[in-house]
């Protein structure tokens, strides 16, 4: 598989940037933020979004969505990762529905995967706990009760959770993890909205003695651990997705800047140090495309060294959109410090982004267990 | 029992006497600092005895001669003064940057009638000043500016606008970098000047910051009045006052590095875990501290030393451009990596569990600090050039 | 089956018919490669007939046209070809300046004649060739060159000096570049001319690198005669054809990163130790090896997406800098690693037991790798020109 | 206590820096590598640097000695790293000096610390094992025996050893470490000379069954292990000295190289690019040597932090020797890859003396652990 997108993931790609750029510029995400927004994104937006294929881009078409993979999934999430649009696609789209379409009963996918495909349902992941993302130290759990489970714990971080129409939630039983779909409005269930440094949305829940039947279960009790790190390693590789876009939009905002700005008679552009530092980084970023797309290819050949590649992607793309956004900032100078500039909106983002499903730390120790070291 | 033993016992005794409880112990924020001026507004009223007591002894400029209402102390009087200050954790009775930065200047620069009408009234906190350096126009090329005054016999009319003003909105005055000749070399051609902020056509406007509000403003004039007597050393000569001015802000700047506090590592260690030989558990993150912990001590001690070499006259001034680079650079590391520490709980913006994001804010805040008072890109062509000769630089 | 695969079976049946098996299996260094040329020296007779059937059917250069002498296969051939050597483990048969390098010079530059004449003798591995660019005076600025080709009519009389030529003191004849027009802005008045370097006035000396004995030579002009028909290329447009050869070489060096075998950080678990999770008890070398290993596994899907580029057309021919740049810089990091990992035993220079400090030289000779076919620093100036479009670059 | 030279400290400093300059300049490492010298060092050389009081430059003055402390031996370790001088000061004047300063008997210190300090006797410290330091997994043993011990084991990394007229060496027992004092020509000692990368001497020193007295032993049995740190420590705070006058020489000559070499019409020292990487190269010079001073006068006021001081010496010097080597090769371009130029030389020299006493990563370690993560 050439490492480069096929002609329609390039058309998927146009339509995509086309449609954000005008519908869902910059602006859109101020305009949510200053107005104090109390869904914090735009549900019409969503619904657009679905009827151009883009909220269902991995559900199948059975269900109403576009049929298509993992790299189109990428392609999405880099077009969001450019306007800084604030959407429920990482959560629902993403993990959510590759949880459901992997395991999910027939009922819940037809309760579902048609909704979230139109835009209509927003559906939310809940796996985090502490303040590293650490699946394995997970300490939510589920008893068998009654006819079916007592749920209890903290989750976090947890993105468009204030609104979301469902919840799958990833919990300890006896033999292992189970995921389980769960109305947010099921007593015990305390959901609080915490709007991040991005503006973009997430909430802490808590569950106490949160009781649910057994066919909120998805997949078999035990089994969940296996769909769930499909769905985290789709999203990670989305995540790197859009950190590439985001790096590279912070990039080029940059060297806009620096083509047009002058200081000590010159435009700071021809200042050999910016220019070697500019280079430096056009180089990291191809790197860091070369790796996303790798590992977005990888998910959907189904290669066994998918998870590797995922590490290497989110890893690389999270330090290359770091250092994309504090050059940016430091080579816009002090106008790159004020809110009416946009370089530091894509600093923010970045920063989120790195910390969701694993930062740059924790992926390179996936690395490095992995190459046996 | 020698003089400097006397002093310090005097000291203590005054300082027992006059220094409020409310005043003493750590201030709690930036909030909590008195700055003084027309408008003043203290936290409790002790707070305002504390800075008159302080200002009508001149301690609030400990070293500054007395016929301009400053202590009068040698240094190493200040030295013992600072000593017994903290020994009761006493507060500092004023912040004010007609004492850290105008004072200075105006003690170098300032013509007698200057010198007796601004300084006292500096030292006892009656009045609060700003500065107005940059320009829109004019970042990292401080003497690229616009800002116009036109002769107009005994004064000048004044057009054009400042960004970067800090407390513009709170400030009486204004110390302020203008254009007096267009058609001299950029360098030349300057005048620094002082005006008063309620002068007909001053206005100001707060300036938000990724890390959200802020104290610094944009300033404009618009057919500002400024008296030929408030002109400030020569005539287009204003650039070498500013220069001195600089060279004290930026060995501010780069000590703020100078953080006391738990180690970041520990901070981690509770965000992420250690192994069981106490080991912070994610090795990435562990090393980039490690090699942090190496770089901070040896910047403290860089300082340290640099402070030596200044005392025994070992070195070009051009060494504070090294200091301002590396300590600002490494602020900004420190922050990522707290950042880091922090996870996902660091990143919330508005919750009162991270205190409105205040680890994040001042994550943000920290990215000014290569950029404020000199790029790094400016210090290391100062060094280039200054320290390291290079041609060309 | 079709044409592909019934030359696949042709190719595999004349293969093991025709490769000796003295020449199967890798080979054990560098210095068992087989370069041809007057003075050819082989292993065994074995090598020197390999070479010499594999060229007869012009299988050292598979895709050269028939009439030059080479195998006139299509890349799809030629990757047949290929993958049939390397399953049966087959050594190159002629490692060759003239067929990496200047033949494609040749067939994009040179006249028929030129062809006819040097190509069929490269394919046969008659003929060994050098590169003559470098100069003491011009490293990175190559333009900049002083070697003075005079006009005599039908000859220049050629004066100065190169370094870097690779294997000058074996080489049959080198292509060299000369300035023929002294008034010409530097990048003009360069020619692009072959001589035998048995020529009277040609001498050459080794060079000793920091890692110890080099295949590197300075090479001297003395009053050199070079034959008018010997010019590749337009008079005076030298560096036309000199910067086609250079981005071949580029692409080569920055390739050089991709080094398989065991991963640096287990090798460093047997000096370093691991802990009971089996990780590597050095957190800061740990990390650094991580690191690495995510950098050169986005360079190589770097690499192969620019080779899928290339195909597909979408890229500009400068990326071949930023490949250049960045596998050369990675190549360097590697081998500071591996040192570290290596410890002192690395550290030994002549011992047996580190195989006269062969990880040590390897680690001194990726120095070059930086500043070799245009330093890094050039290739960051492309980038910025050419890829970026920033203004002056 | 300033941080900077007293102005005894400097007088020593430039009475070192003259001598070295005039009689052992990098020529005379030159020569002494090319002619395979046996030595592999000058004991004219040496002697000479004895009668100048630098080669017993902490030995106490009754033993012959200057007198002086860490600082004083700092300055010396610093102008032998500019010089890149082959010479057993850190093996015999910093390491085997210390240790016997400290520990040993006044038989031993009579015997000994005189003819070090004249230049006359080459003492070496036998302390590491494998490729890494690592005293605390040191494994060669000393059992008692007869009238005394008998020792095994392998040592490597030993400075001078082909030519040290007593061994310090270092030894399991029972209870602890022990130090012996041990004549190499003992039966059972085999000893190999390793020519290092930079051209400066090292033996492997194997131990089979040696047999030594009881009088041997330095100091008490089983106590050696806070000699040998406080001889380790020293050495290292040397070690740091020595690696940033090799880093700061690099980097001179460097800069003389750039003030004076020219390339596309321009002197490469007026390129930007350069111009900001010579700047931050020169900052952390300033640094590795604040940290290194610092260093060296904890260890003279027996500071109880004066480990970490040091590891963060060690640490600092020696990364920031590795920048200005890498920096200083790649900045002379094609000749800095030649013998024939000098700062080939300090790039061996830097990677020898930062792998010596623990390399960068090793004193990151520790100050880790002082830090408590």
């Amino acid at each position: 598989m050439p490492l480069i997108l096929t002609d329609e993931q390039t058309m998927l790609k146009d339509a995509a940037d086309g449609f954000l750029t005008e519908n869902a510029p910059i602006a859109h995400l101020r305009h949510l933020r200053d107005s104090r927004d109390a869904d914090g994104l735009s549900r019409d937006l969503w619904r657009s979004f679905g009827e151009m294929g883009l909220a269902g881009v991995i559900i199948p078409e059975a269900h109403g969505g576009s049929g298509l993979g993992a790299v189109e999934a990428g392609v999405v999430a880099e077009s969001l990762g450019r306007t800084l649009t604030p959407s429920p696609f990482l959560g629902s789209s993403v993990l959510s529905a590759r949880v459901l379409i992997d395991a999910g009963s027939d009922a819940q996918q037809t309760a579902w995967l048609p909704r979230i495909a139109a835009g209509e349902a927003i559906l939310s992941l809940a796996v985090d706990e502490g303040a590293k993302h650490a699946p394995s130290r997970m300490t939510t759990t589920a008893e068998r009760s009654g006819n079916g489970f007592r749920l209890n714990g903290e989750k976090g971080f947890v993105l468009d959770g204030h609104i979301a129409d469902a919840l799958i939630v990833a919990a300890k039983t006896d033999g292992g993890t189970t995921l389980f779909l769960i109305d947010p409005a099921t007593a015990g269930i305390e959901i609080e909205r915490t709007v991040m440094v991005d503006a973009h949305n997430a909430a802490r829940i808590t569950l106490r003695d949160v009781q649910v039947d057994a066919d909120s279960v998805i997949d078999a009790v035990d089994g969940g651990e296996e769909t769930l790190n499909a769905a985290l390693n789709l999203g990670r590789a989305c995540a790197a997705a859009s950190l590439t876009g985001a790096g590279d939009q912070a990039f080029q905002i940059t060297l806009d800047y620096i083509k047009t700005r002058k200081q000590f008679g010159k435009l700071i552009g021809e200042f050999q140090a910016l220019q070697h530092r500019s280079a430096h980084l056009f180089t990291e970023i191809e790197l860091a495309r070369a790796a996303t797309l790798a590992a977005l290819q990888a998910l959907d050949a189904g290669r066994a060294d998918a998870p590797f590649a995922v590490s290497v992607a989110k890893a690389k793309a999270g330090r290359v959109a770091e250092l994309a956004v504090q050059e940016g900032v430091q080579m816009h100078g002090g106008v790159g410090m004020t809110d009416a500039y946009d370089i530091g909106l894509f600093m923010k983002r970045v920063r989120v982004l790195n910390e969701w499903l694993g930062d740059p730390g924790f992926h390179a120790e996936s690395v490095a267990r992995a190459r046996g070291f | 029992m020698d003089d400097l033993e006397a002093f310090r016992a005097d000291t203590r005794q005054w300082l027992e006497a006059n220094c409020p409880s409310e005043c003493r112990g750590p201030m709690e924020n930036d909030e909590d600092r008195v700055w003084g001026g027309r408008n003043a507004t203290f936290r409790t009223p002790a707070h305002q005895q504390w800075m008159e007591v302080m200002g009508a002894r001149g301690w609030t400029a400990p070293e500054w001669p007395t016929e301009y209402g400053g202590g009068g102390l040698s240094r190493e009087q200040a030295k013992v003064l600072a000593s017994e200050m903290r020994r009761i954790d006493a507060q500092m009775p004023l912040s004010s940057f007609g004492i850290w930065m105008l004072g200075p200047a105006l003690l170098k620069f300032g013509t007698e009638a200057q010198k007796k009408r601004f300084l006292p009234e500096i030292v006892r906190g009656e009045i609060r000043w700003c500065q107005g350096y940059s320009e829109p126009g004019a970042g990292s090329d401080l003497a690229g500016l616009q800002t116009r005054a036109v002769d107009h016999g005994d004064h000048w009319i004044v057009n054009g606008q400042k960004v970067w003003t800090s407390y513009a909105d709170k400030a009486d005055w204004i110390f302020c970098l203008v254009r007096t000749d267009p058609d001299a070399p950029k360098h030349l051609g300057i005048s620094f000047v002082l005006f008063d902020m309620a002068t007909p056509g001053v206005s100001t406007r707060p300036i938000e910051l990724i890390s959200g509000k802020s104290a610094f403003c944009e300033t404009f004039f618009d057919d500002v009045r400024v008296e030929k007597e408030n002109l400030i050393g020569e005539l287009n000569r204003g650039w070498d006052v500013a220069k001195n001015l600089l060279a004290h802000e930026r060995t501010m700047i780069g000590g703020m590095g100078e953080i006391a506090g738990r180690p970041v590592g520990q901070i981690a260690a509770d965000t992420i875990g250690t192994d069981d030989q106490g080991r912070l558990a994610d090795t990435a993150l562990r090393a980039r501290l490690s090699d942090l912990e190496i770089d901070a001590a040896a910047f403290r001690l860089s300082m340290e030393r640099v402070g030596d070499q200044v005392k025994a006259r070992q070195v070009n001034p051009a060494i504070a451009s090294m200091l301002k680079y590396y300590g600002s650079e490494l602020n900004k590391r420190r922050m990522e990596l707290v950042m880091t520490a922090g996870g996902s709980d660091a990143l919330e913006w508005e919750s009162d569990r991270s205190q409105h994001g205040q680890d994040a804010r001042d994550w943000l805040r920290t990215k000014a600090n290569s950029i404020e008072g000199g790029t790094s890109e400016v210090q290391l062509n100062i060094i280039a050039k200054h320290l390291l000769q290079l041609p060309g630089a």
